[in-house]
Protein backbone atom coordinates (compact mmCIF):
# COMPACT_ATOMS: atom_id res chain seq x y z
CA UNK A 1 0.00 0.00 0.00
CA UNK A 2 1.57 3.19 -0.89
CA UNK A 3 1.23 6.08 1.60
CA UNK A 4 -0.10 9.70 0.86
CA UNK A 5 1.71 12.07 -1.91
CA UNK A 6 3.67 14.07 0.62
CA UNK A 7 5.56 11.35 1.83
CA UNK A 8 6.45 9.92 -1.49
CA UNK A 9 7.41 12.82 -3.04
CA UNK A 10 9.80 13.85 0.21
CA UNK A 11 11.29 10.47 0.45
CA UNK A 12 12.38 10.36 -3.07
CA UNK A 13 14.01 13.53 -2.75
CA UNK A 14 16.14 12.75 0.14
CA UNK A 15 17.31 9.00 -0.93
CA UNK A 16 19.74 10.05 -3.30
CA UNK A 17 21.51 12.43 -0.73
CA UNK A 18 20.98 9.66 1.65
CA UNK A 19 22.68 6.56 -0.66
CA UNK A 20 25.57 8.80 -1.63
CA UNK A 21 26.30 10.23 2.28
CA UNK A 22 26.65 6.12 2.91
CA UNK A 23 29.28 6.20 0.10
CA UNK A 24 30.91 8.64 1.50
CA UNK A 25 30.80 6.74 5.35
CA UNK A 26 31.91 3.78 3.34
CA UNK A 27 35.38 4.61 1.71
CA UNK A 28 36.37 7.55 4.54
CA UNK A 29 35.95 4.34 7.13
CA UNK A 30 39.70 4.53 7.80
CA UNK A 31 39.92 8.62 8.25
CA UNK A 32 37.05 9.07 10.78
CA UNK A 33 34.46 7.60 13.07
CA UNK A 34 31.85 5.67 11.50
CA UNK A 35 32.76 2.74 8.96
CA UNK A 36 31.26 -0.27 7.16
CA UNK A 37 28.85 -1.34 9.85
CA UNK A 38 26.86 1.91 10.13
CA UNK A 39 27.32 3.00 6.64
CA UNK A 40 25.46 -0.29 5.57
CA UNK A 41 22.60 0.84 7.90
CA UNK A 42 22.31 4.50 6.22
CA UNK A 43 22.34 2.32 3.05
CA UNK A 44 19.48 0.27 4.42
CA UNK A 45 17.75 2.48 6.22
CA UNK A 46 17.63 4.69 2.61
CA UNK A 47 16.20 1.81 0.87
CA UNK A 48 13.60 1.21 3.25
CA UNK A 49 12.18 4.60 3.27
CA UNK A 50 11.30 4.15 -0.49
CA UNK A 51 10.26 0.84 0.38
CA UNK A 52 7.77 1.90 2.96
CA UNK A 53 6.61 4.75 0.75
CA UNK A 54 6.07 3.36 -2.21
CA UNK A 55 4.82 -0.04 -1.33
CA UNK A 56 6.76 -3.12 -2.57
CA UNK A 57 4.84 -3.27 -5.99
CA UNK A 58 6.39 -0.61 -7.24
CA UNK A 59 9.65 -1.19 -5.75
CA UNK A 60 9.84 -4.76 -7.30
CA UNK A 61 9.94 -3.28 -10.98
CA UNK A 62 13.48 -2.25 -9.90
CA UNK A 63 15.13 -4.31 -7.37
CA UNK A 64 13.89 -7.17 -5.55
CA UNK A 65 14.98 -9.63 -2.54
CA UNK A 66 16.56 -12.31 -4.67
CA UNK A 67 18.95 -9.53 -5.77
CA UNK A 68 19.94 -8.33 -2.44
CA UNK A 69 20.37 -12.33 -1.44
CA UNK A 70 22.89 -12.42 -3.98
CA UNK A 71 24.86 -9.14 -3.18
CA UNK A 72 24.49 -10.28 0.26
CA UNK A 73 26.20 -13.67 -1.00
CA UNK A 74 28.80 -12.27 -3.20
CA UNK A 75 30.17 -10.02 -1.01
CA UNK A 76 30.39 -13.03 2.13
CA UNK A 77 32.97 -14.55 -0.68
CA UNK A 78 34.26 -11.27 -1.57
CA UNK A 79 35.66 -10.49 2.23
CA UNK A 80 36.74 -14.60 2.60
CA UNK A 81 38.72 -13.82 -0.32
CA UNK A 82 40.55 -10.34 0.54
CA UNK A 83 41.31 -11.57 4.28
CA UNK A 84 42.96 -14.86 3.05
CA UNK A 85 44.92 -13.07 0.62
CA UNK A 86 46.96 -12.43 3.32
CA UNK A 87 48.03 -16.17 3.86
CA UNK A 88 50.42 -15.61 0.73
CA UNK A 89 52.16 -13.17 2.80
CA UNK A 90 51.93 -14.92 6.12
CA UNK A 91 49.04 -14.90 8.55
CA UNK A 92 45.21 -14.34 7.49
CA UNK A 93 44.46 -10.49 7.67
CA UNK A 94 47.84 -9.25 6.79
CA UNK A 95 47.55 -5.98 4.82
CA UNK A 96 49.27 -6.91 2.12
CA UNK A 97 48.19 -3.82 -0.30
CA UNK A 98 50.24 -0.58 -0.30
CA UNK A 99 50.03 1.82 2.52
CA UNK A 100 50.27 4.91 0.97
CA UNK A 101 50.16 8.04 2.52
CA UNK A 102 48.48 9.06 5.94
CA UNK A 103 45.46 11.51 5.54
CA UNK A 104 44.50 10.62 1.67
CA UNK A 105 41.48 8.32 0.21
CA UNK A 106 43.50 6.00 -1.08
CA UNK A 107 45.74 4.90 1.79
CA UNK A 108 45.10 2.35 4.54
CA UNK A 109 46.14 -0.99 2.60
CA UNK A 110 42.85 -2.86 2.38
CA UNK A 111 40.79 -1.68 4.80
CA UNK A 112 38.67 0.66 2.60
CA UNK A 113 37.97 -2.06 0.30
CA UNK A 114 37.36 -4.44 3.39
CA UNK A 115 34.87 -1.29 4.49
CA UNK A 116 32.83 -1.10 1.35
CA UNK A 117 32.65 -4.94 0.84
CA UNK A 118 31.32 -4.89 5.12
CA UNK A 119 29.14 -1.87 4.22
CA UNK A 120 27.43 -3.52 1.04
CA UNK A 121 27.02 -6.54 2.88
CA UNK A 122 25.39 -5.02 5.73
CA UNK A 123 22.80 -3.21 3.91
CA UNK A 124 22.21 -6.36 1.86
CA UNK A 125 21.94 -8.68 4.91
CA UNK A 126 19.76 -5.15 6.71
CA UNK A 127 17.57 -5.40 3.57
CA UNK A 128 17.29 -9.16 3.68
CA UNK A 129 15.76 -9.17 7.38
CA UNK A 130 13.25 -6.33 6.56
CA UNK A 131 12.26 -8.53 3.51
CA UNK A 132 11.47 -11.90 6.38
CA UNK A 133 9.93 -9.89 9.00
CA UNK A 134 7.31 -8.02 6.35
CA UNK A 135 6.25 -10.71 4.32
CA UNK A 136 3.81 -12.26 6.57
CA UNK A 137 2.17 -8.61 6.53
CA UNK A 138 2.84 -7.50 3.45
CA UNK A 139 -0.05 -8.48 1.16
CA UNK A 140 0.64 -5.60 -1.97
CA UNK B 1 41.27 28.04 39.13
CA UNK B 2 37.88 27.38 40.93
CA UNK B 3 35.83 30.04 39.38
CA UNK B 4 36.72 28.57 36.08
CA UNK B 5 34.98 25.40 36.76
CA UNK B 6 31.76 27.85 38.27
CA UNK B 7 31.50 29.69 34.95
CA UNK B 8 29.48 27.60 32.39
CA UNK B 9 29.22 28.70 28.92
CA UNK B 10 25.76 29.47 27.35
CA UNK B 11 25.64 26.58 24.74
CA UNK B 12 26.66 24.26 27.79
CA UNK B 13 23.54 25.55 29.58
CA UNK B 14 21.58 25.70 26.77
CA UNK B 15 22.72 21.97 26.35
CA UNK B 16 21.54 21.33 29.52
CA UNK B 17 18.17 23.07 29.18
CA UNK B 18 17.46 20.81 26.42
CA UNK B 19 18.13 17.98 28.21
CA UNK B 20 15.62 18.88 31.16
CA UNK B 21 12.86 19.29 29.08
CA UNK B 22 13.35 16.56 26.97
CA UNK B 23 13.45 14.18 30.31
CA UNK B 24 10.40 15.96 31.28
CA UNK B 25 8.79 14.79 28.27
CA UNK B 26 9.27 11.40 28.87
CA UNK B 27 5.79 12.11 30.67
CA UNK B 28 3.96 11.85 27.52
CA UNK B 29 6.19 8.84 26.08
CA UNK B 30 4.76 6.81 29.38
CA UNK B 31 1.04 8.06 30.26
CA UNK B 32 0.10 9.46 26.50
CA UNK B 33 -3.61 8.29 26.30
CA UNK B 34 -2.87 6.95 22.74
CA UNK B 35 -0.62 5.56 20.78
CA UNK B 36 -0.17 8.39 18.81
CA UNK B 37 0.42 10.27 21.46
CA UNK B 38 3.57 8.56 22.60
CA UNK B 39 5.00 8.47 18.86
CA UNK B 40 4.66 12.26 18.93
CA UNK B 41 6.94 12.67 22.31
CA UNK B 42 8.90 10.37 21.38
CA UNK B 43 10.23 11.98 18.06
CA UNK B 44 10.10 15.59 19.96
CA UNK B 45 12.56 13.64 22.25
CA UNK B 46 14.82 12.18 19.41
CA UNK B 47 15.14 15.75 17.62
CA UNK B 48 16.50 17.42 20.73
CA UNK B 49 18.98 14.77 21.02
CA UNK B 50 19.95 15.55 18.13
CA UNK B 51 20.64 19.34 18.71
CA UNK B 52 22.47 18.17 21.35
CA UNK B 53 24.88 16.12 19.52
CA UNK B 54 25.30 19.25 17.61
CA UNK B 55 26.08 21.32 20.86
CA UNK B 56 28.25 18.36 21.66
CA UNK B 57 30.27 18.40 18.21
CA UNK B 58 31.07 22.19 18.50
CA UNK B 59 31.98 22.22 22.31
CA UNK B 60 34.95 19.27 22.40
CA UNK B 61 35.83 19.66 18.39
CA UNK B 62 34.85 16.83 17.28
CA UNK B 63 32.87 17.46 14.30
CA UNK B 64 32.82 14.40 12.63
CA UNK B 65 29.90 13.91 15.48
CA UNK B 66 27.43 15.64 13.12
CA UNK B 67 27.41 12.61 11.14
CA UNK B 68 26.21 10.48 13.91
CA UNK B 69 23.48 13.56 14.34
CA UNK B 70 22.29 13.34 10.93
CA UNK B 71 22.43 9.52 11.41
CA UNK B 72 20.08 9.79 14.15
CA UNK B 73 17.77 12.45 12.38
CA UNK B 74 17.08 9.98 9.60
CA UNK B 75 16.53 6.77 11.77
CA UNK B 76 13.79 8.46 14.03
CA UNK B 77 11.78 9.37 10.66
CA UNK B 78 12.29 5.80 9.57
CA UNK B 79 10.66 4.36 12.56
CA UNK B 80 7.89 7.35 12.81
CA UNK B 81 7.41 6.79 9.10
CA UNK B 82 6.37 2.98 9.56
CA UNK B 83 4.40 3.32 12.68
CA UNK B 84 2.57 5.80 10.93
CA UNK B 85 2.14 2.94 7.95
CA UNK B 86 0.83 0.61 10.48
CA UNK B 87 -1.56 3.07 11.97
CA UNK B 88 -3.06 3.85 8.47
CA UNK B 89 -3.72 0.58 7.99
CA UNK B 90 -6.13 0.41 10.96
CA UNK B 91 -3.96 0.57 14.16
CA UNK B 92 -4.14 -1.66 17.47
CA UNK B 93 -6.94 -4.12 15.51
CA UNK C 1 -16.04 33.59 -33.40
CA UNK C 2 -17.99 35.96 -31.81
CA UNK C 3 -21.18 34.55 -32.25
CA UNK C 4 -19.94 31.50 -30.11
CA UNK C 5 -22.49 30.93 -27.19
CA UNK C 6 -20.98 31.56 -23.90
CA UNK C 7 -20.59 28.48 -22.24
CA UNK C 8 -19.40 26.94 -25.54
CA UNK C 9 -16.89 29.33 -24.75
CA UNK C 10 -16.10 28.33 -21.55
CA UNK C 11 -16.11 24.48 -22.33
CA UNK C 12 -13.36 24.79 -25.07
CA UNK C 13 -11.66 27.01 -22.52
CA UNK C 14 -11.61 24.83 -20.12
CA UNK C 15 -10.65 21.78 -23.03
CA UNK C 16 -7.51 24.06 -23.77
CA UNK C 17 -6.63 24.13 -19.99
CA UNK C 18 -6.73 19.94 -19.85
CA UNK C 19 -4.61 20.38 -23.16
CA UNK C 20 -2.09 22.17 -21.76
CA UNK C 21 -2.08 20.01 -18.43
CA UNK C 22 -2.02 16.49 -19.80
CA UNK C 23 1.23 17.95 -22.31
CA UNK C 24 2.76 18.78 -18.95
CA UNK C 25 2.46 15.69 -17.58
CA UNK C 26 3.34 13.41 -20.94
CA UNK C 27 6.40 16.13 -21.83
CA UNK C 28 9.27 14.56 -19.92
CA UNK C 29 12.87 14.94 -19.89
CA UNK C 30 14.85 12.23 -22.05
CA UNK C 31 17.12 9.67 -20.14
CA UNK C 32 20.30 11.35 -19.89
CA UNK C 33 19.25 14.79 -19.11
CA UNK C 34 17.96 13.30 -15.83
CA UNK C 35 21.30 11.46 -15.34
CA UNK C 36 23.36 15.18 -15.62
CA UNK C 37 21.42 16.96 -14.01
CA UNK C 38 21.30 14.11 -10.81
CA UNK C 39 25.08 13.85 -11.09
CA UNK C 40 25.06 17.76 -10.97
CA UNK C 41 23.42 17.71 -7.62
CA UNK C 42 24.72 14.83 -6.29
CA UNK C 43 28.39 15.82 -6.88
CA UNK C 44 27.73 19.20 -5.32
CA UNK C 45 26.28 17.23 -2.36
CA UNK C 46 29.37 15.06 -1.66
CA UNK C 47 32.01 18.04 -2.01
CA UNK C 48 30.31 19.64 0.90
CA UNK C 49 30.14 16.66 3.11
CA UNK C 50 33.80 15.54 2.16
CA UNK C 51 35.71 18.72 3.09
CA UNK C 52 38.91 17.97 0.94
CA UNK C 53 39.73 19.41 -2.20
CA UNK C 54 42.43 16.81 -2.96
CA UNK C 55 42.49 15.44 -6.58
CA UNK C 56 41.90 11.83 -5.09
CA UNK C 57 38.81 12.93 -3.41
CA UNK C 58 37.39 14.50 -6.22
CA UNK C 59 38.29 11.38 -8.80
CA UNK C 60 36.24 9.16 -6.04
CA UNK C 61 33.86 11.98 -5.81
CA UNK C 62 32.88 11.47 -9.52
CA UNK C 63 32.75 8.11 -10.25
CA UNK C 64 30.48 7.29 -7.20
CA UNK C 65 28.15 9.62 -7.66
CA UNK C 66 27.89 9.05 -11.34
CA UNK C 67 26.74 5.52 -10.40
CA UNK C 68 24.62 6.30 -7.89
CA UNK C 69 23.01 8.99 -10.10
CA UNK C 70 22.19 6.10 -13.15
CA UNK C 71 20.78 4.02 -10.27
CA UNK C 72 18.54 6.70 -9.51
CA UNK C 73 18.41 9.12 -11.86
CA UNK C 74 14.45 9.46 -11.95
CA UNK C 75 14.14 10.18 -7.85
CA UNK C 76 13.84 14.29 -8.21
CA UNK C 77 13.59 14.60 -11.58
CA UNK C 78 10.77 13.58 -12.38
CA UNK C 79 8.69 16.67 -12.18
CA UNK C 80 10.66 18.64 -14.18
CA UNK C 81 10.22 19.99 -17.37
CA UNK C 82 11.59 21.96 -20.29
CA UNK C 83 9.70 25.58 -20.72
CA UNK C 84 11.79 28.81 -22.04
CA UNK C 85 15.45 29.51 -21.41
CA UNK C 86 17.10 26.81 -19.51
CA UNK C 87 20.11 28.66 -18.36
CA UNK C 88 18.40 31.83 -17.06
CA UNK C 89 15.46 30.07 -15.08
CA UNK C 90 18.28 28.56 -13.43
CA UNK C 91 19.96 31.87 -13.11
CA UNK C 92 16.44 32.92 -11.48
CA UNK C 93 15.79 30.32 -9.57
CA UNK C 94 18.89 30.37 -7.47
CA UNK C 95 19.73 34.06 -7.07
CA UNK C 96 15.64 35.61 -6.87
CA UNK C 97 13.44 32.93 -5.80
CA UNK C 98 15.35 30.97 -3.36
CA UNK C 99 16.33 33.53 -1.28
CA UNK C 100 13.13 35.25 -0.99
CA UNK C 101 11.33 32.07 -0.01
CA UNK C 102 14.17 31.22 2.73
CA UNK C 103 13.74 35.20 3.87
CA UNK C 104 9.27 34.88 3.87
CA UNK C 105 9.76 31.28 5.80
CA UNK C 106 11.89 32.47 8.37
CA UNK C 107 9.66 35.36 9.51
CA UNK C 108 6.71 32.59 9.14
CA UNK C 109 8.43 30.15 11.07
CA UNK C 110 9.32 32.25 14.14
CA UNK C 111 5.72 34.26 14.02
CA UNK C 112 4.00 30.66 14.26
CA UNK C 113 6.30 29.17 17.17
CA UNK C 114 5.51 32.24 19.17
CA UNK C 115 2.15 31.69 18.40
CA UNK C 116 2.64 28.19 19.39
CA UNK C 117 3.53 29.57 22.29
CA UNK C 118 1.00 31.80 22.92
CA UNK C 119 -1.58 28.94 22.62
CA UNK C 120 0.20 26.86 25.00
CA UNK C 121 0.19 29.37 28.05
CA UNK C 122 -3.44 30.45 27.69
CA UNK C 123 -4.85 27.87 25.48
CA UNK C 124 -7.84 29.23 23.81
CA UNK C 125 -7.96 26.99 20.90
CA UNK C 126 -10.80 26.60 18.74
CA UNK C 127 -9.73 23.61 16.26
CA UNK C 128 -10.79 21.65 13.44
CA UNK C 129 -10.59 20.35 9.92
CA UNK C 130 -11.03 22.15 6.70
CA UNK C 131 -10.93 22.00 3.51
CA UNK C 132 -8.96 24.41 0.81
CA UNK C 133 -8.09 23.96 -2.82
CA UNK C 134 -5.37 24.96 -4.46
CA UNK C 135 -3.76 25.53 -8.22
CA UNK C 136 -0.75 23.32 -8.14
CA UNK C 137 -0.94 20.04 -10.18
CA UNK C 138 2.89 18.53 -9.73
CA UNK C 139 3.89 16.40 -7.12
CA UNK C 140 6.71 18.28 -5.89
CA UNK C 141 5.08 21.75 -5.85
CA UNK C 142 2.07 20.23 -3.89
CA UNK C 143 4.36 18.56 -0.89
CA UNK C 144 6.31 22.06 -0.91
CA UNK C 145 2.88 23.75 -0.70
CA UNK C 146 1.93 21.44 2.14
CA UNK C 147 5.21 20.98 4.20
CA UNK C 148 5.39 24.75 4.31
CA UNK C 149 2.04 24.85 5.41
CA UNK C 150 2.64 22.53 8.06
CA UNK C 151 5.18 25.01 9.09
CA UNK C 152 3.09 28.46 9.04
CA UNK C 153 1.31 29.30 11.96
CA UNK C 154 -1.49 27.24 13.05
CA UNK C 155 -2.18 25.11 10.76
CA UNK C 156 -0.66 21.28 9.71
CA UNK C 157 -1.36 19.67 6.70
CA UNK C 158 -3.70 16.07 7.09
CA UNK C 159 -4.02 15.55 3.42
CA UNK C 160 -3.45 16.32 -0.40
CA UNK C 161 -5.32 14.86 -3.07
CA UNK C 162 -3.83 15.41 -6.23
CA UNK C 163 -6.43 16.15 -9.37
CA UNK C 164 -5.42 17.70 -12.97
CA UNK C 165 -8.75 19.88 -12.73
CA UNK C 166 -8.16 20.88 -9.07
CA UNK C 167 -6.26 19.81 -6.09
CA UNK C 168 -7.31 20.04 -2.54
CA UNK C 169 -5.58 20.14 0.46
CA UNK C 170 -7.15 19.15 4.14
CA UNK C 171 -6.14 21.29 6.68
CA UNK C 172 -5.85 20.96 10.38
CA UNK C 173 -6.52 24.35 12.00
CA UNK C 174 -5.63 25.07 15.02
CA UNK C 175 -7.90 28.20 15.31
CA UNK C 176 -10.72 28.22 13.05
CA UNK C 177 -12.07 31.78 11.93
CA UNK C 178 -14.00 30.51 8.92
CA UNK C 179 -15.70 28.10 7.50
CA UNK C 180 -15.90 29.56 3.92
CA UNK C 181 -13.57 27.48 1.72
CA UNK C 182 -11.88 30.39 -0.36
CA UNK C 183 -11.84 32.88 2.51
CA UNK C 184 -9.83 29.83 4.49
CA UNK C 185 -7.03 29.29 1.42
CA UNK C 186 -6.21 33.05 1.20
CA UNK C 187 -5.27 33.29 5.16
CA UNK C 188 -3.98 29.61 4.95
CA UNK C 189 -2.06 29.99 1.82
CA UNK C 190 -0.92 33.61 2.01
CA UNK C 191 0.93 34.83 -0.41
CA UNK C 192 3.03 31.02 -0.89
CA UNK C 193 1.06 29.50 -3.98
CA UNK C 194 1.91 32.57 -6.04
CA UNK C 195 5.50 32.18 -5.50
CA UNK C 196 5.39 28.68 -5.96
CA UNK C 197 3.73 28.98 -9.24
CA UNK C 198 6.70 30.76 -10.46
CA UNK C 199 8.54 27.60 -10.19
CA UNK C 200 6.06 24.28 -10.40
CA UNK C 201 3.11 24.37 -12.59
CA UNK D 1 26.51 39.42 19.69
CA UNK D 2 23.63 38.14 17.19
CA UNK D 3 24.38 34.30 17.95
CA UNK D 4 23.30 34.61 21.16
CA UNK D 5 20.46 36.12 20.15
CA UNK D 6 19.71 32.67 18.06
CA UNK D 7 20.46 30.53 21.50
CA UNK D 8 18.41 32.56 23.49
CA UNK D 9 14.98 32.30 20.69
CA UNK D 10 16.14 29.08 20.03
CA UNK D 11 15.74 27.94 23.89
CA UNK D 12 12.50 29.69 24.12
CA UNK D 13 11.17 27.40 21.45
CA UNK D 14 12.29 24.67 22.89
CA UNK D 15 10.57 25.20 25.85
CA UNK D 16 7.73 26.20 24.47
CA UNK D 17 7.26 23.22 22.20
CA UNK D 18 7.69 20.97 25.35
CA UNK D 19 5.36 22.57 27.16
CA UNK D 20 2.57 22.45 23.69
CA UNK D 21 3.23 19.07 23.82
CA UNK D 22 2.26 18.39 27.65
CA UNK D 23 -0.79 20.80 27.55
CA UNK D 24 -2.74 20.77 24.26
CA UNK D 25 -5.73 18.00 24.29
CA UNK D 26 -5.67 15.94 21.76
CA UNK D 27 -2.71 14.85 19.01
CA UNK D 28 -3.57 17.05 16.08
CA UNK D 29 -2.74 19.52 18.53
CA UNK D 30 0.52 18.12 20.48
CA UNK D 31 1.58 17.97 16.55
CA UNK D 32 1.57 21.31 15.80
CA UNK D 33 3.33 22.55 18.99
CA UNK D 34 5.77 19.29 18.09
CA UNK D 35 6.85 19.97 14.66
CA UNK D 36 6.83 24.21 14.51
CA UNK D 37 8.77 24.48 17.75
CA UNK D 38 11.06 21.30 17.43
CA UNK D 39 11.90 22.24 13.82
CA UNK D 40 12.22 26.44 14.77
CA UNK D 41 14.25 25.95 17.48
CA UNK D 42 16.68 23.21 16.30
CA UNK D 43 16.77 25.37 12.81
CA UNK D 44 17.68 28.57 14.98
CA UNK D 45 19.87 26.71 17.68
CA UNK D 46 22.47 25.22 14.82
CA UNK D 47 22.47 28.51 13.08
CA UNK D 48 24.13 29.83 16.12
CA UNK D 49 26.01 26.63 16.68
CA UNK D 50 27.63 27.53 13.13
CA UNK D 51 28.45 31.25 13.24
CA UNK D 52 29.73 30.59 16.70
CA UNK D 53 32.59 27.47 15.46
CA UNK D 54 35.75 28.46 14.61
CA UNK D 55 35.77 25.80 12.56
CA UNK D 56 36.46 25.49 8.39
CA UNK D 57 33.58 27.04 6.10
CA UNK D 58 32.84 23.48 4.77
CA UNK D 59 32.29 22.11 8.15
CA UNK D 60 29.75 24.95 9.17
CA UNK D 61 28.06 24.04 6.31
CA UNK D 62 27.73 21.02 7.73
CA UNK D 63 25.57 22.34 10.44
CA UNK D 64 23.05 24.21 7.95
CA UNK D 65 22.57 21.32 5.50
CA UNK D 66 21.85 19.03 9.41
CA UNK D 67 19.32 22.14 9.29
CA UNK D 68 17.85 21.77 6.27
CA UNK D 69 17.99 18.27 6.56
CA UNK D 70 15.60 19.08 10.00
CA UNK D 71 13.16 21.38 8.17
CA UNK D 72 12.56 19.26 4.88
CA UNK D 73 12.13 15.68 7.22
CA UNK D 74 9.99 16.81 10.06
CA UNK D 75 6.80 17.91 8.62
CA UNK D 76 6.76 15.03 6.58
CA UNK D 77 7.00 13.16 9.61
CA UNK D 78 4.11 14.96 10.99
CA UNK D 79 1.84 14.58 8.33
CA UNK D 80 2.18 10.85 8.39
CA UNK D 81 1.73 10.56 11.80
CA UNK D 82 -1.34 13.07 11.54
CA UNK D 83 -2.58 10.41 8.60
CA UNK D 84 -1.93 7.65 10.51
CA UNK D 85 -3.95 9.14 13.67
CA UNK D 86 -6.90 9.71 11.52
CA UNK D 87 -7.36 6.56 9.95
CA UNK D 88 -6.88 4.48 12.88
CA UNK D 89 -10.16 6.61 13.96
CA UNK D 90 -9.11 9.02 16.69
CA UNK D 91 -11.78 11.82 16.43
CA UNK D 92 -10.33 15.11 16.60
CA UNK D 93 -11.69 17.79 19.25
CA UNK D 94 -12.89 20.61 17.74
CA UNK D 95 -15.72 22.66 16.08
CA UNK D 96 -15.77 20.93 12.33
CA UNK D 97 -13.83 17.48 10.60
CA UNK D 98 -14.83 18.19 7.13
CA UNK D 99 -12.12 15.10 6.18
CA UNK D 100 -14.22 12.64 7.80
CA UNK D 101 -17.17 14.02 6.05
CA UNK D 102 -15.63 13.29 3.02
CA UNK D 103 -15.28 9.99 3.77
CA UNK D 104 -11.81 9.41 4.00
Amino acid sequence: MMMSNVVRTTTKMVSPFLVTYSIYIMIYGHLSPGGGFQAGVILAVSVILLLTAHGHVVMERKIDESQFKMIEVAMGVGILLLVSGGLLFGTMFYNYVDRGTFGLPFSGGFIPIFNILVGLKVGAGFMVVYYALTRWSEDD
Amino acid sequence: MVKEYLLVSPFELVMFIVLFTSIILIYRVIFGPTTPDRIVGFNTISTKITVVIAILAFLKNEYVLIDLAIVLLMVNALGSLILAKHFERGGEK
Amino acid sequence: MSRMPLYLKERIEEINQRALLFNYETNTLPKWEKVIITWIALAIFWMIVSVSIHWQNILIGAVVTFLVSLLMYDMFTSDIRRKGNVAIKALRIIFLYVPQYIFIMAFRLVESNLKVLKHAILMDINPGIVKIDSDLHSHTGLTILANSITLTPGTLTIDTVRGLDESKIYVHWIDVETLDREKAGAIIKGGLEDWLKNIFW
Amino acid sequence: MIEYLFLLLGTVLMISGGLGVLRFPDVYTRLHASTKCDTGGAMSILIAVAIVSEAPMLIKVKFLILAFLIAMINPMVAHAIARGAHKSGIKPKGVIDVYARDGF
